[in-house]
Order: C-alpha cells, then structure tokens, then sequence
C-alpha cells in the first residue's frame, strides 16, 4: 500500500488542492439572526404538539401545523442559499451552550454554541432535507389518518423534533452541536420505528436502532475528544484553519511528519458515519427500522438520516484528507456494503425491505464517491438518491395503505393498471429508473460521476473497486425492476394484507405476528421473548396458508386508492427526481464546478481539497503529465467513457429483469425467476441472500450471547462473592460467640478447677524460669 | 497477772527481745512449708467436696494458711506489719463467712440441699 | 534462717538429700490425701491420713536435719508439734464425711496455728485468732451446718447427704493441689537461701525495745514501782514527745517537773536531770508494738475494713431477710422437684 | 451571603420536625411540606445573596461560632459554588420527597415525615461545613434516619437491609474520621505555629487543615488517603464496596429511595472532592489510575449486571453505581473538565435518578410489584406515566439536550484529556493520571447505559399491556389509573430542571468552574502534577520530622491566574 500514497500526495498536490488563499478563504461573517429559525420552528411545533396531545386534539391539525411550520423553514433555507453566494461563510450564534475553561491558553477553553455554520454545504443539505420533510409532512397527514389523536400527535411530535434535530446536525457550528443533532436524530428514529409500540417486531427494532447507532456514536464521541484534544477547539471556523498546515505538508507529500493522532481522528470519525449510515459493519439496523411508518421510513431511513454519514466527511473532509488511511478504508467499506446490500435485496420478497437494502448500497456509493475525491459526486448523489429514494419508499407506502399493509411482491401484481393507481405507478417507474440508473435520468448522471472516478484516483485497489461498483449498478438496475415488473405491471392480481381489519386501529392487541422477514435476530440485542432467528424460509409462505389466516373474506375487499394529498406528493417527488437531472447541467457559478451540485461543493469545507477541479481536460492533463497510462479508461475521459459503461449495464439488469418477472408471468404467484431457484447453486445462494448472509445471527452468536453470559456471571459474582464476603465479616463474630459459650458452664467447681490449673502453671513456669 | 502472762510466753518462745539463736533450728521454711501445705489441702478441699459449707470452710483454711505464712515473715523480718495484716485477713474471712453463710442459707431453703452442683443456672 | 553451709559434707548432704526428701514425700503426701479422701467404698481412709502424716513427718524432718546440718542443735520441738496437729487436723477437713466434724477439725487447726503463732512470738495474734476465728466465725459455720444439715428421718438413723459421701474428681483436684504444693515448696527451697541474711535484717529493724520511747506511761509506772525515780520525777520529752531512752544502753535521763503534781507537759527544771538504769524485764511486749504499727501505719486500711465488715453485715441481713415460711412438708415436695428438674436438665 | 441564612437553613428542618411531632398526626403532612418548601425559599434567597463572581472562596469570609476554644471546636458554616449548588440539590428534593409519599405513607405518619425533615437539615449541613466537627456530625447523623427510614417504611426484608446499610456505611466513615484525626493531630503537632494561620494549635477547620496536610511525607498522606479512600468509598458505592446499595434501595419506601440516590451518594463523591483530593494530592495523583480501573470497573461491571436484572428497582440502584462511576472517574481526571464534570454530575443524578425512583413508585403504589416480567407495556394504560418515563431515561442515558450529556461528556472528556504523555504533545491535553483508554473504557458504559435502560424501557413502557395476576381492573388504590396532579406537580420541575440544563447549563457551569479550579490548581501544584505545561514542580520533599517543608511552587502561570 505504501507505493500508493506519495501518488496520493501528489493527486492532491496536482489537483491544486489546498486553498492558496488561506488567510481569507476562513474568515467567518456573522449570520443572519432568522437563520436560526430554521432549526428553531420545527422544535417550536414539536412543542405545539405536546400541547395538541395533552390536549386530545383528534383532528389532523398537528399534520398542517407541520406542514406550515416546515414549508416555512424550507422556503427559510432557500433565503438562507440566496443570502450565502456574496459572503461565503457565516456563523450565527443563538445561545452559548457549554463553556468550561481552566486557563487562556489556546486549548485551555472548550467553547460549544448553540451555533449555526452556514456555508454551501449547510444550504445544499437544508434545501432538500426541509423540503423533503415538508412533503413527507403533508404525505404522512393522510398515511397516518387512522389513528388520529394520540398517536397523530406523537408522530408528528416526534417528526418535529427529528427535524430539529437534524438542522442542528447539518447547521451545527460545532462537533458537540453536530453530535447533539446526531444523537438527537437517533432518539426520534427510536422514537419513529417504535411507533407501534404494541408490536414486539416494532419495539424491539428501535431498541436495536438506537444502540447500533449508539455504538456508532461512541466512535464519534471519541473522535470529538480527539479532536479537541488535539486541536484545542471543536468550532469549525478554529478547526479548520488548523488543519490547513496538514494539508500543506500532505501536498508536500510528506506523510510522516503529520501526527498519528490527527490521522486516527477521521477514523474515529468515520465510525459514527458508517453507524448512523448503516455501513457494512453496523447496517443490521435499517432494515428491521422497516418497522415504522412508511413515512418515517422515507424520510428518515432514506433520504435524510442516513445520509448524516456523509455530510459528517464531506464537513469534515479536510481531516479526511490528511490521513494516509481514511478515504481507502471509507472507499473499501463503502464498496463492500453497496455489493451485499443489493445481493440480499436481489432475494427479498417484501418491497420496503428491498428498498431499505437498495438505500444501505446507494450509501454505499456515496461513500465511495467521497473516498474517490470526487466529493461533488457524492454530494450530488445524496441529492438525487433523496428525491427518487423518497419517491419509491412513498409509492411503496401507498400500496401498503391501500391493500392492508399487503408488502410481500408475490401477492401483488398489476397495480398501475388498477383504477385510481396510475399516478402511483408512473411515480413508481421514474423512481425506478433513477435508481436503475437508466441513461438521462438524475440517478444515471450521479452514479456516472462516482463510478468514473474509480478508475482513474489513485487508491488502493481502487480500480478493483470501479468494477465491483459496476457489478452493483447492474445488480441495482435488476432489483428495482424485479419490483416493478412483479408488483406494478403484469396481470392484475392482489392480497389483503394481514392489516385488514387494522382500520379501526392501527394495531390491535391481537395482531397476529406478522412473521416477515423480521427474523427478530439481531446484531446486538436480541429481544428477550425469544425470537429465534431459525425462521429461514422464504417469508409469507404458501398463499393457502396465508388465506387460512387472513379472517376477513379476501373477495369483497377491495384496496382503496390514495388520496389526494398522497397523489400529490407523489408527483410532486417524481417531477424533481426528474428535474435533479438537469441540476447537473444548470451551470453553477462557473462551467468548471460540474453543475450545481459542484458549485455548492466547492464553497465549502467539503471542496476547500477538491478545488480547482476546474474543467475536466485540464486535470486530465495534469494527469497526462504525471503518470500517463494510470489517468485514463480505455485511453479516453473516463466520465464519456462511463456514459457508455453504466448505461448498457443499466440496460442489461432491466433486460435480466423484465425476461425473468414480466416475460410469459400468468399470475403473482409464479415467474419464469423460481424455475430458475430449481438449480442447486442458485437456491443455495437465494436463501442465504434471503436470510441476510446471517449477519444478525453472526453477531447475535458472538456479541450478545457472550454478553448476556458475561452478565449473568457478574451478577453472581456480585451477589455471592463480594455480597458473601461482606456478610461473612458479619457472620465471623457470632460463629467466634458460639465457639467460647461452653465455657461458662455455671458449675461452680467447674470455675475452681480452672483457677486451681491455672495457678499451677503459672507457678510451674515462674519455676521453670526461676530455675 | 501481767508478769505471770508474760513469764508463760517467754516459756513457750523466748520473748522477742533477743534474735531467735535458740530456736535457730526452725528456719522459715518451716513455717512457709506448713502454710503451703495447709493451703493446699484447703485447695483440695474446695475442689473435691460438693458440700457448699464444706467449701467454704476450705476457703477458710486458706486463708488461714495465708495467716500463718504473713506471721513467719513478720517474726523472721522483725517488722510487726505482718501480723497487722493478719487481722485484716481476719477481718475479710470474716465477711466471707458472714456472707457466704447468709448465701449457704438462702440457696439451701430454695433447693433443700447443700450440693453445690445443683445450681448452675448462671450458665453462658 | 539462712543456713550457713560450713563443711563441704554439709553442703552435699543439704544438696542431695533435701530435695530428694522433699519429692518423695509431696509424693507420698499426695498419695495418702488422695487415699484420704472420703469415698462410697470401703475407704482407707485412716491409712490415708497415716500415710499423709508420715509424709508430713517426713518433710518436717528433712527440715530439720537440713537446718541441724546447718545449725547444730535440737529443733524447737514445739514446733513440730504444733505443724503436726495443724495438717493433720486440716487434712481430717476435708477428709470427713459428715460436715461438722469437718467444722471442729478446722476448729483444732485454728488452735494449732494459734499455738505456731505463739511460737513466732505473735502473742497477741494467736489469742485474737483463737477469739475471733476459732470462737465466733467457726461458731457461726457449726450454725449454718448444723441448720442446713438435713434432719435424718427416724429410720436411717446416719443417712449421710449423698454429696458428702463421695469426693469429686479427686484424681485431678489432688494432682493440682500437690503439684502447686511441690512448686511452692521447691520455691521455697530454692528462694530461701536468695532471702535477706540475718546481718541485713538486723542492720534494718529497729531495736525491739525502741518501742519503750514511746510509752511514757508503762515505763515510768515501772520505774516507780521499782523505786528508781521519786514521786516527781519523769522522763525527759524530746521532741514530739519521744522519751529521752537509749534501748541499747538500756539507760534513760530523768528530770524533775516544774509541775507538782509530776505533769511532764508543764516542762522541767534544768539541772535536776540523772541517769537512769532500766530492770531488766521492762521489755516492749509484741502488742505494743503491733498496736503501733497497726495504727500508725494502716489508719486507712482499717477504715476499709471496718466498711468491708459494714458490707458484710448489711448484705447477710439482705440476704436471709426474706422469711419464707412454708411448712416442712412443702418444702421438701419443691426440693424433690427441684431434684427431678435437676435430672431431666442434666439428661 | 451572611452567616446567619446557612444556620437557619440547618435548624429551620429541625424546627420543622418538631413542630411535626407536636401537631397531630393528620397535619404533619402539610406541615413537612410547607417546611421543606421555606427552606427552599429560603435557599433560593441564600443563592441569590450568593456572590458569584468570586464563587471559589467560602462565602462568608469568616464565621466562627466558638464551641469548646480549648479543644479549637468550633461551629463555622460557609459555601463555595459547589456547595451552594448541592445544597440547592437536597433543599429541591426535600419538598418533592415529602410531596411524593402523600399516598404511600399510611401509618406512623409523624415519625416518616419527622425523621425525613431532620435528615434534610443534616445533609444541608454536610455541605455547608467548613470544620471537620461539624462536617463529620452531620455525615454520620444522615445514617439514623435513612435506617429509620428503611426499616420502618421498607418492603419484604427491610431490617436486614437497614442494618447492613448502617452498619457497613458506618464502619466505613470511622475510617474516614481516623485519617480526619491523623491530620487535625498532624497540624496540632508537626507543623511549626508560623508556618500559616492556625497553624500548630488543635483547629478543625478545613482551610488550615488543607494548608497542613499538604506538608505530610508521600507515605503520611498515602495512609492518610487510603482512609479518607475507604470511608468515602463505602458511602458513593465504589464498585467493590457497593453491594449494600441495591439492598438498601429495594427495600427503602419510595422517598427513601429519592433522598438516598438524590443526595446521599453525594456526600461520598463530595468526600473525596473536599477532603480526600485536596489534602492528600501526592497519594491522589498516586492513587488516581487505581481509582479509576475500580470505576471503569464499577461502570462496565454494575451496567452489565443491570441488564439482566428483573427487579426495575435494582436496575435503578446498580445504575446508580455504574452512573457514579463516571463521577469518580471524573473526580480523579484531576483536571477542570473532569472535576466540574463530576460535579455536575452528582446534580444530574440526583434529578433523573431521582426522578426515575419516584416513577417507580408510583408504579409499586398502583400494582405493588416491581419485577419487569409480570408488569409492562404501561404506555398503554398510563400514557403520561410513560412520557415521563421515556423523558427521565433519556435524560439518564445521557442524550445531548437533556443534563445527562453534559455531566457525562465533560467526565469522560476530562478523563480523556487527563494525561501526562499527551500533555506534552497537544495542547487540549491536561497534566493528569487517567488517559484515552480509561475514557474509552468508560466509554463503553455508555453504550452499556444504553442497553439496559432501553431494555428496562422495553420492557415496562413499550409492548403489549402486561399486568400482574392479583391486581383486578377496578385497581383498589385510590390513585387514578394514569397520574395524579400531585404526581405531575412533583415530575415536572425535575423534567423541566432535566431540560434547562441541558440547554442553558452556563450558569451552574460557571458557579461550579471557579471553585474546581481553585481545588485543581491546589492539588497540580502540590501533587506534583505539571499544571499548564510547566517545568515540573520538584514533589513536597521528604517532611523531616523536626522542620517543616517549604513546596518549591512553579510560579503559576502569569495569564492563568484568575
């Protein structure tokens, strides 16, 4: 590996990384004063929730006091991007938090504001985390209306505060605000996926949620120590500064005199993002957060929580860069998570679970993206992936809501054809098609931009990894049409799910386990009713057993299709996966930053290295100059080239899919792709893709099984050992009393005898002495 | 009758105003031996008689054993302490006696017997 | 007295045969009081007391060849006589099987000792010791024994108290006694010779008749009735009122008193004194001196006893004050069930 | 702040109690709690009095009440801010304990409420002490109550529980009070009288006995340490001498529980902070990694052993030991962070520990088990309940916004920083014993946290409705299903206190900062520690018996001075 880095160095140096400028390019302004609102109204509604709670409130007010409070704060985020192109960077203090000092030496203070960093960055994730929640807001009014008053409130209580909390983390000014909004982002998904806190499934996810992520934050908590103690500051507009002298020595190429401690700090760091973005090692967690709601599951589990991973590096970038290890292992770990999230999704039957597997591998690419130096790219794939990512959870969710929670692929066919489901369908598709990475389509053009730089960063293994990510796309493209093909298309057919009589509440206390693919094993936790993780086969069963267990008469139930409000969304959404297509041609500042994306990228911390990424020929050229024949794919651009590339292969995955799940498929149940299951291998691999390659049984065997045993030895040890000890000191003198009692025996010669023998010894000793 | 009193002493031991050459035969060992055996068998028989009175009548003899020993040092010493602290021990065995008797009465009109084994409820 | 070893077959014999002597007989002594001691069996008792007496003898007799050996003449007879009696009585003490002869073989060592008391020219405490002791206390046990003593009903005539018959444990009492007895009695072997000599002693104690200087009254009532001094003549008062004697010189100075009537305190007349010569038998008696020392050296501790007899007093009222008054019949059912409850505890 | 407000905040509790035991049984509820709510007035006012500016030194300046001058006994109160803010603590949970037992309490009514009132006055008097008498009287006087409280109002085995409470606490603050007696004798004895003011005659007072104890020999101040260690150790519940804890707590009445966790666990922690540290920083800086190894155990140890526990009560108890964990280890770091961290920490618990106890209660009251297996899944029937519940376990756990986080990033900050070999590299890093790995360790204690409260969670809010066999619907207790106003009167100034801190924490940061540095700098410059990066000061030398030891004091840094 060691060969690698001095061309790292020296990508970095070629790419003018660095800003010459240092001096001005961190000078800070004072922000604006409403900028605080931004984080401040969505906890202002949560508050206004609590009240409509204690007060019974049964109508859907909560959800439009929502949907105001946010669509202000979203229309206050676009003020805040037309207020940032003249000044750069701006900070906007609301109240000072912590602030402990020993001294006024430069690292003796630790200063934490409640403070707001506003800069490009800042703006390009609140514009589309406040807009997609306002919409996800207005989509969960109706999606949640069956169980209005308590729970309503609850959920959009509980909705405000992740709001909050996650403009804290984005708008942060420091690390202890930004893991304040992190934390706080947590304990609303807790919140969120434990919704239906009746089920065992739903509790028991949350609870598994919250201490992967805890897990996670231990290592960023660790990583905001380090920092401070190393840099003796946790603001950014100190911290980054500081770094700038790293930065120059990595441009000088040498490694070494950069201290350990500043290259373990990204690596710290990075375990909180791969916590929070379910990563490789800590992804268990999103698919069992399927538990929740449908909008909760949009919003939070794709779009916007699990992206805090990436905005953690792509802020805290600079540190990312001056550490010799960081990026590859971001790169690796990215890599490997997007190639088994899509093999499990390729074998899962329930459509939310697909989608929650299809969003851990996307992250993945953005990881990637990161780790190749193009953070333009992963930025922009955050974007995109947000808006069609959102619209396929959201279509998901409707036919959820319309057929009775009805979520297993087989039981569903034909649904676009179906009266009042067209919207739903054509939503369905475009989302599809972006995330297939179908050519023109947004997802095409932000897959592209990453996938080309795979080939051409010098990295460790880093070509190996462009072909696994391709490998992925062409996975990609064929599980989101495996949905499609199977669920919206074909001969029409459907199921009530196992929710029918669910309407007058949206859980009952009999509601009978739904037994999905929750195969209630766990990475950490396992819940303590004894969910044994033995429940291999593939979910659902066969129909007749599902028919026998459904009570309500499959003939007269007929799905209800969405509403207005959730039509609306829905287009609303597809219409800007489609437009965050043309956001890569609207020309930014300048033609060099690749679209608006780039330009957002370059203002802030997270292009302070990438800068200077001005047209694409010149870097190639500087390339060319170095090291001629690694700079290249196939002797051309490699972004022309990858045009090509990621679009046959998108091709291909859809023409895999459409001959095995529409070609010839009479109904639902069967499809030309379980013939295919026939073959030994095949079957093998499907059912272990199915059972999620037994990664919560791996960690359920070697993590908590010990643990719990460990405990229970403790609590002995506590209790006899430590316990036994005291009580024996407490024993020792009544066993000392018993002991000498019989010496009183009350006989009087008894007494005279033992004075008699005493008074001869002593008189035979004093002889003996004497003598 | 003073000087008749007087002449019978000094019969039976020279009187005191010459140092004893004449009895020179009988040293203080003598005496000191004739006590320790008394207190012995005193002793003894304290330890092997379980009549209450005959136990104290025992206790008695010790301390008339002691007597005799404070008397032979006080005569072999020439220094008259001696003997005074002989009527102290008389006066201790004394209220002993007394005392014990009351207790040998009391215990005997509860239990009607004088066996000192009897009464051992002062048991631990 | 120390013994003064002249010639060196004295030292052997005193070296060699004494403690030789001595061990045997504390053996034998045991022996016999162990035999002595009253059993439910046929006991020999009588060879038991024999026996300890020749023990006793036995020792006595070391004693005595020891001290001959080392002072040449007869030992004082009296004393041996005396010694006998004493043992032998205290060891018919505790040897007697009905109590009160037990009480009046205490009552015959108490008059032995009084006899040994004599012999150390202890006058004054024999008497008081056969007064007190031997007259009263012991008078007082005969009451309580002769009270406590269970009346025999008319048949067995001399049923004896089961708990008088048979001794108790008297292997093991005996062993302990006679083995303090052996360590005493070596220690007074040993320790006698280390004792201050007869030298130190005498260089110590004061003249035995220096007590004359402090009795004005007796010495000068002798000398009138002897007709040394005339009518008004006294002794010189030195200071604090001490006499002007010389115990050694035997001589004391006389002067006539300013006062007729012969009252020393009104002083004397300067010129009139003169040498007088004491008798012969004016000696100072032992209860003179005893009276002084007692008084003059222990006024607090008689006070304590005085408190101690006031004690023992108030406490045996205290004690035999409660005056039960059942009938014979009742009290002997209660002791029978005392009796009975004694058994089952003990079971 | 004058003398005479700290006095009368002792003996108003007192006056209070007798005035319960003289009026009627059915009135001594009232009167406990108007009693208790004056004197929290009446500590409000003191605060307010309180000047904050120069919060290090005792406030006020002298105050000398004259008890027996020949032995140099004399009662002398004053507070610094961290005694001000502890006072606050007791004199805030007074009212709620009293307001908390209305329904619980049923016989003997005068006795519970007496006995709770006087404990107040003693705890109050803890803090406020500025000699060892009164400290010492005070500290040993918390014991009888608390027994009295457990053994009377307790559950199923409560005698045994007082006893070995009593019992093992007491014997450890006889330990305490002999390293106490060692110094008052060092002072009286060892130091030449112009050595400062007081010194060489028999004074008790803290200011002179701190100035004589730093003279001891390293191996004087190890002994001395030692036993200040024991007898501390035992009252905070340090992991190996904590087993009469989860007893106790079981078996108190709800109150008991409230006070014990709320305020008597902090008279160990406070211990150590004024007396154990400061007297004897060379044993301190010695001893600290060996402390901290039993905390980190205590931390890891205790949270493993909540976790599979049934009984919610002594989850809460060996939370309780893991949660004060942290505070040691804090304490310990022996630098500004950790200490005022650990300080703070002593306030959060005493709230969310607090307030999760009296939850607890509230259920026992309603269904009178505490096992989590036969009860659960209460969201459903007491929806404010678990509000509640929810929001204190949070709080508890430590989630940034609410106090918890503070208290706890700032203790494992401070253990983090605390270490010599980064102080040389870094400038974040403080001259200290602890280190990264302790702070990792540690570290995990939160995900450990995390673990077993959510289990508890889980188990007692979330899930279907599970209600124990006896308890039949019309449930017989005259409290309502869901809480009462009383109950919500008592939860919510703790939840809104739980909040304020954890966004407004300034102001107790700051009353807390300036008396913990005064205390850091004393034992940096005498423990041996580099304070701010100096050249080392040369350790106390060896104290020859005959003359006194002149510390050679780095000049404390010109800027650092405050």
């Amino acid at each position: 590996m060691q060969t690698t880095t001095p061309q790292l160095a020296e990508t970095i140096g070629a790419l003018g990384l660095g800003a010459a400028d240092t001096g001005a390019a961190f000078e800070v302004a004072t922000g604006p004063a409403w900028a605080m609102l931004i984080p401040m109204l969505p906890l202002l509604g949560a508050a206004i929730m609590g009240v409509c709670a204690i007060m019974g409130v049964r109508s859907k007010l909560p959800a439009w006091i929502t949907v105001g409070l946010l669509g202000f704060s979203a229309v206050l985020a676009a003020a805040m991007y037309a207020w940032l192109p003249e000044n750069g960077r701006a900070v906007s203090v609301a109240w000072e938090w912590i602030n402990v000092s020993w001294g006024d030496e430069p690292g003796q203070t630790l200063k934490a504001n409640f403070g707001f960093y506003i800069d490009s960055l800042t703006c390009l994730w609140m514009l589309f985390v406040t807009l997609l929640a306002t919409l996800i807001a207005l989509y969960a009014s109706e999606y949640m209306s069956h169980d209005l008053g308590a729970g309503y409130c609850r959920f959009f209580a509980a909705f405000n505060l992740f709001v909050f909390s996650m403009a804290c983390l984005v708008m942060g000014d420091n690390l202890l605000l930004l893991f304040l909004g992190w934390e706080g982002v947590g304990l609303c998904s807790y919140l969120l996926i434990g919704y239906h806190y009746k089920k065992h499934s739903a509790v028991f996810a949350a609870k598994k949620a919250f201490i992967v992520n805890r897990i996670g934050d231990l290592g960023l908590l660790l990583g905001v120590f380090l920092t401070f103690v190393h840099f003796g500051t946790l603001e950014y507009k100190d911290l980054f500064p500081m770094v700038q002298p790293y930065i120059e020595a990595m441009r000088q190429g040498s490694i070494s005199d950069i201290p350990a401690l500043v290259q373990l700090i990204p690596v710290l760091l990075m375990i909180g993002a791969f916590g929070k973005s379910a990563q490789l090692p800590l992804f268990v967690w999103l698919p069992d957060a399927m538990e929740g709601p449908t909008p909760v599951s949009a919003l939070i589990h794709a779009a916007t929580m699990v992206t805090a991973g990436v905005y953690l590096i792509a802020r805290m970038y600079p540190l990312f860069l001056v550490s010799e290890w960081a990026l590859p292992i971001v790169a690796w770990v990215g890599g490997l998570t997007a190639l088994v999230a899509a093999t499990i999704a390729m074998a899962q039957f329930d459509i939310k679970r697909i989608m929650a597997y299809s969003t851990v591998s996307q992250l993945g690419f953005m990881f990637c993206g990161l780790a190749f130096l193009s953070s333009v790219g992963g930025a922009f794939h955050v974007v995109t992936h947000a808006f069609f990512k959102a619209t396929l959870f959201l279509c998901c969710g409707a036919v959820m809501h319309g057929f009775a929670g009805q979520l297993d692929l087989r039981k569903l066919s034909g649904v676009s054809f179906m009266k009042g489901w067209g919207i739903v369908g054509i939503a369905m598709l475009i989302g599809c098609l972006n995330l297939a990475g179908f050519p023109f389509t947004a997802g095409y053009f932000s897959k592209d931009m990453i996938l080309a730089e795979a080939f051409i960063t010098p990295g460790p293994g880093y070509q190996f990894l462009g072909v696994i990510l391709l490998l992925t796309a062409g996975i990609t493209a064929y599980y989101t049409f495996r949905v499609f093909f199977r669920v919206f298309v074909g001969p029409k057919h459907f199921e009530p799910g196992d929710e029918l009589h669910g309407h007058d509440g949206h859980t009952d206390d009999h509601h009978e386990e739904h037994g999905s693919s929750s195969h209630g094993a766990n990475s950490d936790h396992a819940d303590e009713n004894g969910h044994t993780p033995g429940d291999h086969e593939p979910l659902g069963g066969s129909v007749e057993e599902r028919g026998k267990k459904s009570h309500a008469d499959p003939e007269h139930f007929h799905p209800h299709a969405p509403g207005w409000a959730i039509n609306g969304v829905l287009v609303t959404l597809a219409i800007l996966s489609v437009l965050a297509a043309a956001l890569y041609f609207f020309p930014g500042a300048d033609k060099a930053h690749k679209g608006w994306a780039g330009g957002m990228i370059s203002g802030s911390t997270a292009a302070l290295v990438v800068g200077g990424e001005a047209d694409h020929p010149t870097r190639l050229a500087a390339f060319v100059g170095a090291e001629p024949e690694q700079g290249t794919l196939f002797g051309q651009d490699p972004h022309k080239i990858m045009y090509y590339v990621s679009g046959v292969i998108g091709f291909v995955g859809i023409a895999i899919a459409f001959a095995l799940h529409y070609a010839g498929r009479k109904e639902s149940e069967r499809s030309s792709a379980d013939n295919l299951l026939q073959v030994k291998p095949i079957r093998t691999a499907h059912r272990w893709a199915n059972a999620k390659w037994y990664v919560d049984e791996l960690y359920d065997f070697t993590l908590r099984k010990p643990l719990w045993a460990a405990s229970q030895i403790f609590h002995l040890i506590d209790k006899l050992l430590i316990d036994g000890l005291v009580n024996l000191v407490g024993y020792l003198p009544r066993a000392l009393g018993k002991g000498v009692r019989p010496s009183q025996s009350g006989v009087l010669h008894g007494y005279a005898a033992a004075m008699a023998g005493g008074l001869a010894v002593i008189l035979l000793i004093v002889l003996l002495l004497s003598l | 009758m003073v000087s008749t009193f007087a002449s019978m002493a000094d019969f039976l031991a020279p009187a005191q105003a010459s140092f004893p050459e004449g009895m020179g035969s009988v040293t203080l060992a003598h005496y000191l031996f004739v006590s320790v055996a008394m207190f012995t068998l005193g002793l003894i028989g304290f330890l092997t008689r379980r009549n209450l009175i005959i136990m104290f009548l025992c206790t008695e003899m010790m301390f008339q054993a002691a007597g005799i020993a404070l008397i032979a040092f006080s005569r072999f010493y020439l220094h008259h302490t001696g003997q005074s602290f002989v009527i102290f021990v008389l006066t201790v065995a004394a209220a002993e006696a007394a005392l014990a008797l009351a207790l040998v009465v009391l215990l005997f009109r509860g239990r009607e017997s004088l066996n000192a084994d009897q009464w051992h409820s002062l048991k631990g | 007295m120390p013994p003064r070893l002249s010639s060196p077959l004295g030292w052997c014999v005193a070296e060699v045969i004494t403690p030789l002597i001595l061990y045997v007989a504390v053996i034998i002594g045991a022996v016999g009081v162990w035999m002595a001691l009253p059993r439910k069996r046929v006991n020999p008792q009588i060879i038991g007391g024999l026996v300890a007496a020749i023990a006793g003898g036995l020792v006595l007799i070391g004693l005595g060849i020891r001290a001959r050996e080392v002072e040449g003449g007869l030992p004082n007879l009296y004393f041996y006589v005396f010694a006998a009696i004493a043992l032998g009585a205290s060891l018919r003490v505790i040897t007697h099987q009905r109590p009160v002869y037990a009480a009046l073989y205490f009552i015959l060592t108490i008059l032995s000792s009084a006899g040994l008391y004599l012999i150390l020219a202890a006058e004054f405490m024999a008497f008081a010791l056969i007064i007190i002791y031997a007259g009263a206390i012991l008078i007082t046990y005969l009451f309580v024994i002769m009270m406590a003593t269970q009346s025999p009903s008319e048949e067995e005539v001399d049923v004896l108290a089961e708990y008088d018959l048979q001794a108790r444990e008297p292997l093991a009492a005996v062993f302990a006694g006679f083995l303090i007895l052996g360590a005493l009695s070596v220690m007074i072997f040993t320790g006698a010779s280390k004792l201050p000599g007869e030298a130190d002693i005498r260089a110590q104690a004061p003249h035995p008749d220096h007590m004359l200087q402090l009795l004005p009254r007796r010495v000068e009532r002798v000398l009138q009735d002897e007709g040394l001094i005339s009518g008004r003549e006294r002794i010189v008062r030195e200071a604090r009122g001490v006499l002007s004697l010389d115990p050694e010189a035997r001589t004391a100075v006389v002067a006539r008193t300013v006062d007729l009537d012969g009252d020393p305190a009104g002083g004397f007349i300067p010129g009139s004194e003169r040498e007088v010569v004491l008798p012969d038998h004016l000696r100072a008696r032992n209860v003179e001196s005893l009276a002084y020392d007692f008084l003059n050296r222990h006024p607090m501790t008689i006070e304590i006893a005085g408190v101690v007899l006031l004690m023992a007093m108030l406490g045996a009222v205290v004690l035999s004050r409660r005056q039960v008054d059942i009938d014979d019949e009742r009290k002997r059912q209660q002791a029978e069930r005392r009796l009975r409850d004694a058994e089952e505890a003990r079971l | 702040m004058s003398e005479s407000i700290l006095h009368v905040l002792i003996l108003l509790p007192i006056a209070t109690a007798a005035f319960i035991v003289s009026r009627p049984a059915n009135e001594a509820k009232t009167v406990a709690l108007w009693g208790s709510l004056i004197s929290l007035v009446l500590g409000v006012v003191a605060a307010f009095q309180f000047d904050w500016s120069n919060a290090g030194a005792m406030q006020p300046e002298v105050s000398l009440v004259p008890w027996l001058p020949a032995l140099g006994l004399s009662i002398s109160v004053g507070a610094d801010g961290v005694s001000m803010m502890l006072v606050l603590l007791t004199l805030l949970l007074g009212p709620i304990c009293v307001a908390a037992s209305f329904s619980s309490i049923k016989h003997r009514v005068k006795t519970y409420y007496a006995w709770l009132t006087v404990m107040q006055a003693a705890m109050v008097g803890v803090f406020i002490a500025r000699d060892i008498l009164l400290f010492y009287v005070c500290f040993e006087f918390t014991l009888i109550p608390m027994f009295v409280l457990i053994s009377i109002y307790g559950s199923s085995n409560r005698k045994a529980a007082a006893t070995k409470f009593f019992l093992y606490t007491f014997t450890g603050s006889i330990l305490a009070l002999a390293g106490l007696i060692y110094v008052i004798w060092f002072n009286a004895t060892r130091v030449p009288v112009e050595a400062f003011a007081g010194a060489g005659e028999w004074s008790f007072q803290i200011d002179t006995l701190r100035q004589a104890a730093v003279r001891m020999s390293p191996t004087e101040q190890g002994w001395v340490f030692a036993a200040l260690l024991l007898g501390f150790a035992v009252k905070v519940p340090l992991f190996p001498v904590h087993t009469w804890l989860p007893l106790a707590h079981t078996e108190a009445p709800t109150a008991g529980s409230v006070i014990l966790a709320g305020v008597l666990l902090k008279l160990g922690t406070y211990g150590l902070y004024r007396f154990a540290i400061p007297f004897t920083p060379i044993a301190a800086v010695d001893f600290a990694p060996f402390i901290g190894v039993l905390a980190v155990i205590g931390i890891v140890f205790a949270g493993l052993i909540c976790w599979v526990q049934d009984d919610v009560k002594k989850l809460v108890a060996y939370s309780s030991v893991s949660h004060l964990g942290f505070c040691v280890l804090g304490l310990f770091a022996l630098n500004t962070m950790g200490q005022s961290g650990s300080v703070m920490y002593m306030i959060n618990h005493g709230l969310s520990t607090g307030a999760l106890f009296l939850l607890i209660g509230m259920v026992y009251e309603r269904y009178h088990t505490r096992s989590m297996r036969e009860l659960g899944g209460l969201a459903a029937k007491m929806p404010v309940w678990s509000f509640f519940m929810v929001f204190f376990v949070m709080a508890s756990v430590g989630l940034p916004g609410l106090n918890g986080f503070i208290s706890e990033f700032m203790c494992l900050m401070g253990t983090f920083q605390s270490s010599d070999t980064l102080a040389g590299s870094s400038i974040g890093a403080t001259p200290g014993v602890l280190g990264p790995v302790f702070a990792i360790l540690a570290g995990t204690g939160v995900v450990i946290g995390a673990m077993y409260l959510l289990m508890m969670t889980g188990k007692m809010v979330w899930g279907p409705l599970r209600e124990p066999k006896g308890h039949d619907h019309d449930n017989h207790s005259e409290l309502p299903d869901d809480l009462n106003a009383r109950e919500i009167a008592v939860l919510t100034p703790l939840a809104v206190l739980c909040l304020v801190l954890g966004l407004f924490p300034t102001p107790v940061l700051k009353g807390i900062e300036a008396p913990v540095n005064d205390t850091v700098r004393w034992v940096h410059e005498h423990g041996g520690l580099r304070l701010y990066r100096d050249p080392a000061p040369a350790r106390v030398t060896e104290l020859s018996p005959a003359g006194v030891v002149t510390p050679e004091l780095a000049a404390p840094r010109a800027g650092g001075e405050r």
